[in-house]
């Protein structure tokens, strides 16, 4: 099993649900981050100072998949997220060695 | 234009001409105006001595105070010629509270509705708003509304700077509250007329934008409408100018306030076009808790409006405070009520939305109608506007981001109506001879207001889009205005 | 039931009979005229006129309208019949005032004290009660309270829908406000009374429940009590009903309003048992911000409270100006240095906690007691509850979740006690007559408002509980009533 | 030192000697009559009857409560002694104003602009000020400001625990507001003013030493200065004092309130040192809506500051709202507009920056200038502090937290000098007979008030900074007084 | 060592920390979330719009464990999070390749 | 590639970033969490009730890196963020399996 860690502009997050949720992809745990990268932030003025705020607001999407549909995941994730614009985010994926639901006590592949 | 022609004939033969001389004449003099001078012309000398008033004269002027009403003794004669304190105390204490009502009140009550990136651009929208205003009041725009010597449709230049408003002297706006006072109460109207229209345009519309169509707008219909309603001369003023084309009543700014700002609200909301996203993207307030804050404080600031609008302490601002008080409670409780029919819920932001539609619906007859009344207009306050905003905005396609049409246009429109049919002289004398054809009456007024504001903010709204443009890149649009056009974010962690 | 027997044979021999009568009456009353008419009754034709007062008697009466006095002139001879604008001023503000501290003071400062996920509930609530209780105060409220015709115990239904209530009249309530603001001033005080009982069940009671629980509190207790401590024939009005059977004095409501609520929350807050996790999870303000908020907007709203209840802009209204902030000023500061001393720490609830402490415990002597008396009062504000809320409470194993009781009830019956101790005639004229064994019956006036409190709530929370159930499903309260009972939240990102 | 010289004769003389004699004074008799008693002098017996009145006075009286001037009657005659109705309830409304703009608006306004950590410590020093400043008016501060029987630096201990201070009686403060409200309206100005000091030393010094820092301050600095400038036998005291040192004018408070904190502000914080991490770390406004919320409530309670400071609700009291809108919208918009041709931005930091600099500046002139002058006089105000905060303050590498010297130091001085040039007797016939260099005098009183501050504030600061120290530990201050000095947090999730 | 990445309820957080001080953990390092899975989210009304909020709030825990104790920790967290209704939540197990204990400069197991 | 998780003291963060930034590093994600660990948290007070926060806020950086550059951004955090007093943190470092840059669909170690 795979845990794809996307990390997308925040008003992308819609379209990335519903693009999962149409391969499939049941789970998702959605964070509040903020980004640095080669996007440029932008400049505040309180008063006499000036603050280069160099961390945008970005979305952290952590899911967890199996492997056979950990691809068609990153694609359509791909595919919902772009604009082509600097700062639209990346997508890393890790090895996962178990799963665990809670509520059943099931493991592996059947708890994704 | 079938509108006007609906006019009276007397109306009729002003208007076109009057109108477009007047919008004209206001813009332009404005500029003319608008150097600063601090010289003002020296106080009238005193005329010649008129007899000292009598013992029996002297009584008399101070029940007039206690009455409200006008001195009995000769003008120029009265011991007690200045502001009355009651009166005035409470003339202070309205215009302070009216202005609480845009800052922080209706800051507030808007910025909670909008999305977190935005929250600082209403407030930047509203302070600027208070700004600008108050300088062009100041300037021009309260002689243009209350200047004497202009016409039906307009005031004049004479009281530019305001010059010959003196805090001493009392009468311009009525018996016993100081005319500085007046001309204080009046910009406090001033300021949240145009600062309503935010909500329309909210998360939307360029800073400059902004500032540039309130500037055209307050000369285009503000003044215009100030004057046609509460100039003694005024066009539309029934109480109190015998030669109105239009005899009809508006207590407290059912036409001049919710209709004006609440239909050119409307237009511009349809001619900048829905924000980003709208229809797909959640866009729910950001905080109903900065919401409900400022609806208790409009509320609250209320008083000053519709109660301050008796202009003086008297019986009929005791009876506009009551008729305030019920018709916001009920329609507040009629809104969150009518949700939870429908919908299963009786929402915060229901309760909020009622309370402000109760006060909108209740302005214009305020001072005119009975406590019982207001609890009947209370309850058709918490229907109209409620079937309006949860149903026919929708079927419109319409971004009216944060209801201004809705509760404001609808609303001050339902009010001005309900004012025709309630309105009584058992809640206030000058009703009387009024009351008979009142509410066709009031129906002119509705139409005359609504084409008004409709085409003089089409106009502005065109301009100001070729002179600077309307809306911000779609970028600033999709980060928020806060960073982008403020420079600052609205909560820090 | 001792604390009856305690009571002195006239009291007796009314109590029990009328009591339960009083309460039946005043239940099925409200049905029946909770149906809207708008016609009203014709106002009272002219009598024959009376003899025109002399310029004499004429400056009397204006005279009296300074000294908020009785006018000189025979009934219906006064020039000067209608409210007077500086105590009518006043009143209106301190009417403003009070619903300032229900929306949004309250609304904050209970709104913080809970957890995020209940903080809009919290808005409903007062909302919800600010509408009920407005039209129940317009439909029969009023009348009953202080509709002439009644008993000691119950007004009558003569002014039903404020019939009869003008607003250009006077007298209703004191000699120079309108009859109308009277009504007004006192429905602020019929709101923000069950308003208060909220902090006692906060976070775990459906909000229909709320509802109905209010709506017979109001017949059960408010109106009754209003009536026997502030009408003229009422039970407990010592200084107006020569024939009280408890000649008791309450200035601005310690048994109406904060003894009431207190003990009403008590037994409520028991019969609904503690929140789900209580004891185990944290449960801390979520907004010490939006708590402090409200707490400076209590401060500033009980003026109202307090210095309105003088009925007029006079020398009363500014001795209970000076008591109010004394009081409240140095209890917060005494409570904050007492957790500083036993804790460690002066918190900022303390702060809070103790500034609404000394507002409490003033109230029912702010106008009859001196300003050093009012330090030594605000001096055991800022003890006597805070040592209940941090010591007695947990031992109690009571969840009066944001202290409604420790703070109103413990405060209230306090005040009730030191305003027998500390009422002078140096504040006030009126103590004169009464201060001689009035510690006695200030404790006979605290043991009834307990009883009646306690039995009272007790029976309509087990009506309540039986008819529609007082709780939300376990799944609700833990998700927060915010989503599930009102569709919304607090805050959105 | 020199600027002492440059004082007149008369005043060199008294100066050095009584100076000190009155500051050690008053710290020892501070401590001595700091001890509750409830006793209180019996009230004076009433002197052998004197005549009657005739009608034709007794009309005068009343006529001259209308124009809030001195009866008529011989003292001791007046059938209308007591408070008049309109003017008080305009000072008890000013009253309750200028508190809320402390509780809370000021405590939001500062709140909102520092880091989230430390918002609760803002809000403590508020509420802690505010009980500690009434304690000590009520034990001996407003006699050792308006107590009868000093010297023209200082009051006296006859009205100490408000002894004589009597709600029934006139005069202490003017004519026809009870001496009560006089006393609690010069308390909200006392409570205030240390109260902005705050501003400077935001975040960094700890709780006991701000409540010790304060004690010693307002017994050092403010009772002189309220003294001097406001006593009928004040050094300062223009308009009253026909014995005054320097015959300047100070209408609401420019020396007395704002130049006294602002110069105290400076001082305190250079002393104090910056925050850790100044100039590396962010530290940006924690909430920009809090702020505005803040800027919001401080405009409209200032209206209480300025118009109450009128003593009465006349023409002067008009004329100081209408000043006091007119500079505090137009500096507002003019900061903004400088930041946006500067800095590319109009910031909503702007905005209440210029907002509350131009209520600083108006301040002391509120009531002497004309409604045109104040235009001008806003202008200014949205400059000369927007230059010193955003280029000059980084210049001396000031950690001014929150601006308090930027704004209420710069303005502050500002505005008593603008009040010199500007002041005229179209605005208020006081100005008069005091026009004629009056520029010189207020540059003295500018000056005196700059010495005595920064001398008084630099002893007592070394003076706390030695007996508890002034700053917590680095830890408590990086993880935020909130939590450390209080034992909470502003907000949690 | 491993990284236990586990998502549950947010009432649970203090049940679950101590089931895991139990067994030995600690430390552990909480974010707040939203979650996106099969428990069905409310409906929220504002005027005229009714928006479905299917993302619900939940806790995150990150632990990092030596591989002795992550059998034993997985098993503490179920217990102790488990209400068998729906939205329990999820555990997942990732393998972590070092840990640094930045005070200290230790590595490895030494640093959890 | 390695997925650096970084637990530090949130006032540090201006330091790591610029440690970072030094040795090459262009992007990383930021969130802030609360932390649980040996340090002690405080108490606070309400009214009648005393509660332990031993929660304290901590801020967490993930950084993916290639392999050759994660010893190094170990180091320049290490370094960077240490106070030597307890609370510092700790660092994990994981093994990532695939990098996506949305905008570009470049993979792997040329799109970290
Ligand atoms: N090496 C990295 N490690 C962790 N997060 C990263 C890394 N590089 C980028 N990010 C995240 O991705 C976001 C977008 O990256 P950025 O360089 O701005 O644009 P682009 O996606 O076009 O390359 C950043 O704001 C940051 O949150
Ligand atoms: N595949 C997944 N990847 C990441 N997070 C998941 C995944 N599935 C579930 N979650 C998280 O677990 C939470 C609970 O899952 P849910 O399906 O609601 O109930 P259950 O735990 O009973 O299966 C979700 O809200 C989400 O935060
Ligand atoms: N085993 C762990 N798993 C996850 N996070 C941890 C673990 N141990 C510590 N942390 C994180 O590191 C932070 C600092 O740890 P702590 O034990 O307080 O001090 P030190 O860094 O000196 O060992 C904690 O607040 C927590 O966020």
């Amino acid at each position: 099993m795979k845990l794809i860690i996307a990390i997308i502009k925040p008003f992308k997050l819609e379209e990335v649900k519903e693009a999962l949720a149409g391969i499939g992809v049941e789970g998702m745990t959605v964070t509040e981050v903020k980004g640095f990268g080669r996007q440029k932030g932008h400049t505040e003025i309180y008063r006499g100072s000036e603050y280069t705020v160099d961390f945008l607001p970005k979305t952290k999407l952590e899911i967890v998949v199996g492997d056979d549909l950990a691809a068609k995941a990153v694609e359509a994730i791909t595919a919902a997220a772009k604009t082509g614009k600097i700062g639209d985010g990346k997508i890393f994926v890790l090895s996962v060695e178990d799963v665990i639901r809670i509520r059943t006590d099931e493991r592996g592949e059947a708890a994704v | 234009m079938s509108a006007i022609h609906g006019l009276p004939p007397a109306l009729r033969e002003l208007s076109m001409k009057t109108l477009f001389k007047t919008i004209l004449c206001a813009l332009a003099l404005a500029g003319a105006t608008f150097t600063l001078t601090a010289q003002e012309s020296a106080p009238a000398a005193p005329a010649a001595a008129p007899a000292e008033p009598t013992l029996e004269q002297r009584v008399g002027d101070i029940e007039a105070y206690m009455n409200n009403a006008a001195r009995v003794t000769e003008a120029g004669t009265s011991k007690i010629a200045g502001p009355g304190p009651g009166h005035n105390a409470w003339q202070m204490v309205s215009t302070a509270l009216v202005i609480f009502m845009t800052l922080p009140g209706l800051a507030l009550f808007y910025g909670g509705l909008v999305r977190k990136k935005n929250i600082l651009s209403v407030f930047a929208q509203c302070f600027g708003i208070a700004g600008l205003v108050t300088i062009l009041w100041w300037a021009v725009g309260y002689s243009l509304s209350f200047g004497s010597g202009g016409n039906a449709f307009i005031g004049s230049l004479s009281n530019a700077m305001l010059n010959g408003v003196e805090s001493g002297a009392t009468g311009a706006g009525y018996y016993w509250i100081s005319d500085t006072m007046w001309a204080m109460f009046q910009l406090s109207f001033a300021i949240i007329t145009p600062a309503l229209i935010v909500g329309a345009i909210a998360e939307r519309m360029k800073f400059s934008a902004v500032l540039l169509f309130v500037t055209l707008w307050m000369f285009a219909v503000y003044f215009p409408f100030a004057h046609m309603v509460w100039a003694t001369d005024g066009l539309m003023c029934g109480p109190l100018n015998p030669n109105a084309a239009i005899k009809a009543i508006d207590f407290a700014g059912g036409t001049v306030v919710h209709m004006t700002s609440g239909w050119s609200a409307l237009v511009l909301c349809i001619i900048l076009g829905p924000r980003l996203g709208f229809g797909k993207e959640k866009m729910t307030p950001h905080s109903m808790v900065l919401c409900s804050i400022g609806t208790g404080m409009l509320w609250v600031g209320w008083y000053g409006f519709n109660a301050g609008s008796a202009l003086g302490a008297d019986a009929i601002a005791s009876n506009a405070f009551a008729t305030t008080t019920l018709a916001a409670a009920t329609a507040g409780f009629v809104w969150a009520v009518a949700e939870w029919i429908t919908r299963g819920h009786p929402s915060v932001l229901g309760f909020c939305s009622g309370i402000v539609a109760g006060l909108v619906v209740i302005t214009p007859g305020a001072g005119f109608v009975t406590p019982s009344s207001a609890v009947i207009i209370g309850i058709l306050a918490g229907i109209v506007p409620f079937i309006f905003v949860s149903y026919l905005k929708a079927k419109f396609g319409l971004d009216d981001a944060l209801d201004t049409f809705g509760v404001h246009g609808v609303g001050g429109t339902l009010g001005a109506i309900l004012t025709g049919v309630f309105a009584s002289e058992k809640a206030n004398a000058v009703v009387g001879p009024l009351k008979d054809g009142l509410l066709v009456e009031q129906l002119k007024a509705v139409a005359l207001t609504i084409v008004w504001s409709v085409v003089a903010t089409a106009i502005i709204a065109y301009i100001v889009k070729a002179v600077i443009g309307l809306r911000p890149t779609p970028e600033v649009e999709r980060q928020g205005l806060d960073i982008n056009e403020h420079g600052e974010e609205g909560y820090v962690d």
